[in-house]
């Protein structure tokens, strides 16, 4: 392009700009999308509340379903009258499965949609990558899964277990049931090395032997290293934390080389139903998990759960713990906003202390001191047709404890 | 002071295409290189600039050094300047900067930040585009330029870089009787202060501009000499008209 | 001692899978230097054909027939996957030959859609396959050690893909014109080859033996949209360490990154073992930057 | 292109325009939104580096989030020191260390962790680049070689959970220089901090690319044995521009860590570091004024898509990028020169 003129180059210019401002614009207006950001969640008759799962990348494959139990939580409330006799209106992010991401979709739904609380994560990374969020502008979150524990976050109610309602008792099981030389194997990540971390301090106590500790990165797919590794230390248990695909290749590469849930005990617990499905019942078929609720569990509320779910997302949908504590917390939110009268972060927080609920894994109830719940605690057999049958369980809920305040053994864990 | 080949070899996996080559090129002397295709001419230019290591041998250099052992910058900045048989000029430059590019002797990264060209290496640039008559062009890409005015460019860039030695592959190539007389010139002229290597097919063009030939053949020497020494060679001519005319290809 | 023995076999296992995931790689790269980034999702497009050929058996067929389906699967992957390859070469690839470096990010973008495409169809949580009866189980060599039958099948299955490449490239009159157009495409068109029909043929081929593997990994591991982003990265190792479109080179990268995963992961632990393999790649580049066979060549951009 | 110097001018135009309009954007926008923005422009900056390296030299690099990475976690080690008041940082008593690590201790100084921030990639590129380099490892070789760096990387942070905070990465930071983070006046100061540093790293970019190195970088790419036999080592430019990238990719990390307030390994892995090149590919490759928009555009859309509808966003990129490297290779701004070339050339027509 030769010798343009002056008035063509301001004219490229100012196209270019043009588009850069399009952009810029494109950024702003999304801003004044859900709505004015003056107005704050309790206005109106309606209540905006924030969803915050991955909806893509690879977490997806865990969170969609735990973000289609808290809509179906959603629609039951606002059907029968919502909550202060306003409707309750869900504002769905993605985390993308990128932990910043949930930071900043965090921010959005806090700062920009001003929700009164938020229903999100799985991973601990994307919780830890929320927290100073939402301690920062003082929101609520609630967060659906077991975790690592070690954290009682002011702004976050934890509905799935902590190690003492997961992990602790599982050991202890499996210690009286299985054997004292346990294996542990875990993906690359905070959630397994901290449980491992708790498995040995408890192991070193009872008395039992830790033979191997290994981990294999996120998405790892060959397994028969591992599995030989385990042969030749010769282990009564896997204790088993791997997270999402690795579990399908571990499984299926565990039974190829001719180990079974005979020879070996394995005891999982990152694998739900919904996880079963995806590894094949055959091939997890009589291995152990630990958890809170399964879709068996017989409770008339859970009969009633999993009907809907299954009604609403179709038959061939399994209900999991993670699930079922994602439904539960819309409840229990929903219930504290109910006590207090308004949806004020503070309020709703004071109110929710020692606040009940009929979940279908039980009668479950909010600690006050920690911001967890009152669970039943209940290990579980994978059977042929992919459910979970319980084969062990507290006889009454038990108290949550993050920091294992109350083991002996657990000191210097917590700092 | 000469530059000379000593018992020069190239092989590729084993084929040798240069094979035992010795001659010496005398200061200021245009010597063409000759020969069917496959002889071995390119491989020995590329030998000699450093584009391919040889075997065995040496080319010996302005008297002492051995330009074998080092890489191809260098070999440049020793004073031995390669034009290729395709016309390879930067597309994306005006032809002043193609030839800033080659004028410039430091060439480190901190003179290409912070120096500007020198008064008379900017008249040493302007000096050149009028030899090769691309002045009027110099602000141009080569794009817009002819495949003789890119032969030209070419053989300019080599000029400003004020090369001892010149290594030319097929100048020639692709060109008109016209564009090819003003080349030869070209060529007479910058031999004054600077010796220079052809290998070219064109044989009138050869007998009109060379002082010397070297016949090669399967990669040896087969003859060399005068033009009319050589033509009137049996060996040569049996070379030749063993592979039907193709000299003139 | 019988660990060890397993701790071969386990590295000759792991290698097969790699060199089948990287065989299709090898030659559309060897042909075209087109580096395609897709290449994983037509993996993962293979795995999704096992898993619709198993649901179909189950659907329509008696169970005893049930693990024929598998046979069925593999050539259905190969078609599939290979189709899908001939018409995104036509649309896609054509346009960038001799622009080795978009060819990267253009077919990074088609295996964003690919892999958006397998979420919005089959979901986002992993499918599970079912691997047929005669393939449970393994061979007992002694008490203990056991050899997997779907990784001897598996071993089994790459040495027939290699061979098939062989015949086809080396034996046969396509596979002449396909290495003609490796070699000098130029040349090769002006001897009057359609380099045109020749590129979107072999890119189908590659593409499909993708599918293969695709359908393979369906035994060993989940099938997901992700499936092939867990692969593409070591595929391309196995090429650049094997040397551009050699099929020797290819088996011998992937025997070499294979077992050196493997023996490192025993040794260290599974992270480690992954970081010291890819640096001694990098080092062994740096020694050879054309990998283990690549075919010299004087071209004057090389 | 003939008339250079009228394009510069042009490019150092629209360049203005951009810096204005961000200078201006807090006052329409809400703090949300700067803060987005500031992510932005920290991207814009990484994008110029990006640039010079792949636009001008024709080197892809596909492991660019390293050095992005290794930026971002020298300043959040600050940062998270500077939150653990001098007590171990959280992290790392979970994972059973006793006492901080050697490595950790200088980094409670905030200028040495700038330092570092920059320094740290700079020396990781003239390793790698030396090497490779110098052994003529070019084109997708180098590309492919770039991702093994990435995944090296990425892993080995992953698996050091001590000492890098794992998958988790470092987050949870409080105050930057004693001032508190979450402050709305710290958050526009870092904001129009960075916008100080993209026009910084523009002038110096700018300054490259108008002098002869400029033009070698493009001879490079364009013919690099040609530029040898015209008695330059294209090594040494190669691995001058390299390092140099990498510094700017680092400075971008540094930047992105206070306004974000997490970096994790996952940045520096393969997906976002092509991520990148698609900022520079949509922009418009080989002009500093392309990375720019694009990275800012790019970005913009992103968030903008991905709230309103997310599962289109994959389809979206996915299509666009295939699309833009298809059959518009310049990127937007080589596509708004055409139209103008077209319009000047229709012009004339109708002049004639």
């Amino acid at each position: 392009m030769k010798n343009i003129s002056l008035t063509t180059k301001k004219r490229a210019a100012g196209l270019i700009s043009a588009t850069l401002i399009a952009g810029l614009l494109l950024t702003g207006c999304s801003s004044s999308q859900p709505s004015k950001p003056a107005e704050t969640a309790g206005s109106g008759d309606k209540i905006k509340v924030g969803i915050l799962h991955s909806l893509s990348g690879t977490m997806a494959i865990s969170e969609v379903s735990v973000k289609d139990a808290e809509m179906m939580a959603i629609e039951e409330i606002n059907a029968s009258g919502g909550v202060l006799g306003k409707k309750i209106e869900p504002i769905v992010e993605d985390g993308a499965s990128n932990w910043p991401n949930f930071a900043e979709k965090a921010k959005k739904l806090l700062q920009q949609d001003k929700v009164a609380t938020v229903f999100g994560g799985w991973t601990s990374a994307s919780r830890k990558a929320m927290l100073p969020v939402f301690e920062e502008n003082n929101g609520l979150l609630w967060y659906p899964v077991q975790y690592e524990g070690m954290e009682a976050s002011p702004n976050i109610f934890y509905s799935g277990a902590a190690p003492n309602q997961q992990i602790v008792p599982a050991v202890e099981w499996l210690f009286k049931n299985k054997g004292k030389k346990f294996f542990l194997l875990g993906s690359d990540y905070v959630f397994p090395r901290t449980a491992n971390k708790i498995i040995k301090a408890q192991l070193k106590a009872l008395g039992g032997e830790t033979v191997a500790e290994e981990y294999t990165p996120l998405g790892h797919t060959d397994y028969s290293t591992i599995v030989n590794k385990i042969k030749a230390s010769k282990p009564d248990v896997v204790f088993n934390t791997l997270n999402g695909d690795s579990n399908v290749a571990f499984f299926k590469q565990l039974k190829d080389a001719g180990i079974t849930s005979k020879d070996l005990t394995t005891l999982s617990v990152s694998v739900a139903e919904e996880e079963v499905r995806g590894i094949g019942a055959d091939n997890m078929k009589g291995q152990l998990v630990s958890w809170n609720y399964y879709q068996t569990t017989d409770t008339p509320e859970n009969k009633e759960f999993v009907k809907k779910y299954k009604a609403k997302y179709g038959a061939d949908r399994v209900t999991d713990d993670p699930i079922e504590a994602a439904y539960d917390q819309v409840y229990l939110w929903a219930a504290a906003v109910k006590k207090a009268g308004t949806t004020d972060v503070d309020k709703v927080k004071e109110a929710a202390k020692g606040i009940e609920f009929k979940a279908p894994e039980g009668l479950v109830k909010i600690e006050g001191e920690n911001q967890h719940l009152w669970k039943p605690v209940r290990i579980g057999e994978v059977t042929a047709d992919g459910l979970i049958k319980e084969i062990w369980s507290t006889d009454k809920t038990v108290k949550p404890d993050p920091f294992l305040k109350s083991y002996d053994w657990a000191k210097g864990l917590s700092n | 002071m000469d530059s000379i080949l000593q018992n020069l070899t190239v092989s590729f996996d084993g084929f040798k295409a240069v094979n035992n080559v010795n001659t010496g090129i005398k200061q200021g002397e245009i010597r063409f290189f000759i020969g069917p295709n496959g002889a071995g001419k390119t491989t020995l230019l590329d030998a000699i600039c450093g584009r391919v290591k040889p075997q065995s041998g040496q080319v010996v250099f302005s008297g002492n050094v051995d330009v074998t052992k080092y890489s191809e910058h260098e070999i440049v900045n020793l004073g031995i300047g390669r034009k290729f048989q395709v016309p390879s000029v930067f597309t994306n430059m005006t032809v002043y900067e193609n030839m800033e590019l080659a004028v410039v002797k430091d060439r480190s990264i901190f003179s290409a930040m912070f120096h500007k060209l020198k008064k008379e290496q900017v008249e040493r640039i302007e000096d050149i585009l009028v030899t090769i008559g691309l002045y009027e062009k110099r602000f141009n890409t080569p794009l817009a330029l002819s495949h003789g005015e890119k032969q030209w460019l070419e053989i300019g860039m080599l000029l400003a870089q004020e090369p001892k030695l010149m290594l030319l592959d097929e100048p020639v190539a692709g060109m008109g009787r016209s564009e090819t007389d003003k080349t030869g010139e070209l060529l007479t002229k910058i031999a004054q202060n600077c010796t220079i290597i052809v290998v070219e097919h064109d044989m009138e063009f050869v007998r009109d501009y060379a002082s010397k030939v070297t016949v090669l053949h399967e990669g040896a020497i087969l003859d060399e000499g005068s033009v009319y020494d050589v033509q009137n060679n049996q060996k040569v001519i049996d070379v030749y008209l063993g592979r039907s005319g193709e000299a003139d290809a | 001692m019988q660990t060890y023995i397993l701790q071969i076999f386990n590295g000759i296992s792991v290698s097969s899978i790699l060199v089948l995931a990287a065989l299709g790689l090898a030659i559309t790269f060897g042909l075209m230097k087109v580096i395609n980034m897709a290449h994983g999702e037509f993996i993962m497009i293979g795995a999704y054909v096992t898993y619709l050929m198993q649901n179909l058996f189950v659907a329509y067929l008696d169970k005893s027939l049930f693990g024929l389906y598998f046979i069925l699967a593999i050539p259905a992957a190969f078609m599939v996957s290979g189709l899908i390859g001939f018409v995104l070469e036509g649309t896609v690839i054509r346009h960038l030959y001799n622009r080795p470096l978009d060819s990267i990010l253009a077919t990074w973008g088609v295996s964003l859609v690919l892999q958006q495409l397998a979420r919005t169809i089959f979901g986002a949580p992993n499918v599970d396959v079912k691997s047929p009866g005669w393939l449970d189980g393994g061979l007992v060599i002694s008490q203990g050690l056991q050899l997997p039958y779907k990784r001897l099948f598996i071993i089994a299955l790459v040495i027939a893909c290699i061979i098939g490449m062989f015949v086809l490239l080396y034996k046969s009159k396509t596979g002449r014109r396909i290495r003609a157009v490796m070699q000098n495409r130029e040349m090769a068109e002006s001897m009057g080859i359609n380099t045109r029909r020749v590129d979107a043929y072999t890119f189908a081929v590659g593409s499909g033996l993708a599918g293969i593997a695709g359908c393979a990994l369906t035994l060993l591991g989940s099938i997901g949209s992700t499936l092939g982003t867990n692969y593409i990265v070591d595929t391309f190792m196995v090429v650049v360490l094997g040397g551009v479109g050699t099929l020797l080179g290819t088996a011998a990268g992937g025997l070499l990154i294979g077992t050196a995963n493997t023996t490192l992961e025993f040794f260290t632990n599974t992270s480690l073992g992954k970081v010291l393999v890819f640096i001694l790649i990098i080092a062994f580049l740096q020694w050879r930057p054309k990998g283990l066979f690549n075919i010299s060549s004087r071209a004057i951009d090389e | 292109m003939p008339n250079l110097k009228a394009m510069k001018a042009k490019e150092k135009l629209v360049f203005s325009i951009i810096v204005l309009v961000l200078v201006l954007a807090p006052l329409f926008l809400t703090d949300f939104r700067v803060n987005l923005l500031g992510k932005f422009i920290a991207y814009a900056i990484l994008a110029m580096g990006l640039d010079l390296i792949w636009g001008f030299t024709g080197i892809l690099s596909l492991g660019h989030g390293v050095f992005f990475g290794l930026g971002a976690y020298s300043m959040a080690m600050y940062l998270k020191l500077e939150a653990a008041h001098g007590r171990l940082p959280d992290f790392m008593s979970w994972s059973g260390l006793e006492a901080l690590p050697w490595f950790w201790k200088p980094f409670t100084n905030s200028a040495f962790a700038l330092l570092m921030a920059i320094l740290v990639p700079t020396v990781l590129a003239f390793f790698v680049g030396f090497l490779t380099f110098k052994n003529r490892i070019r084109g997708v070789y180098f590309s492919i070689l770039s991702q093994a760096l990435s995944i090296i990387f990425v892993v080995l942070f992953v698996g050091q959970q001590a000492y890098t905070g794992g998958t988790n990465g470092l987050t949870n930071y409080k105050t930057i220089l004693g001032f508190s983070l979450s402050n709305s006046s710290t958050k526009l100061t870092l904001y129009y901090i960075s916008i100080g540093l993209l026009i910084l790293t523009y002038a110096l970019c700018n300054f490259l690319v108008k002098r002869r190195i400029g033009r070698i970088l493009v001879a490079i790419r364009d013919g690099e044995n040609r530029v040898r036999f015209s008695g330059y080592n294209p090594t040494t430019y190669k691995i001058f521009v390299y390092c140099l990238s990498a510094a700017l990719a680092g400075l971008a990390g540094a930047i992105y860590v206070p306004q974000v307030g997490i970096i994790s390994p996952a940045e520096m892995g393969i997906v976002p570091s092509i991520e990148m090149i698609i900022w520079v590919a949509i922009g418009g490759r080989g002009t500093l004024i392309g990375a720019v928009i694009g990275a800012i555009f790019v970005n913009g859309l992103k968030s903008g898509i991905s709230e309103s509808f997310p599962d289109v966003w994959s389809y979206f990129i996915g299509f666009t990028f295939i699309v833009v490297v298809l059959f518009m290779p310049n990127g937007v701004v080589g596509l708004v020169k055409k139209i103008v070339g077209n319009l000047v050339s229709r012009r004339l027509k109708s002049l004639s």
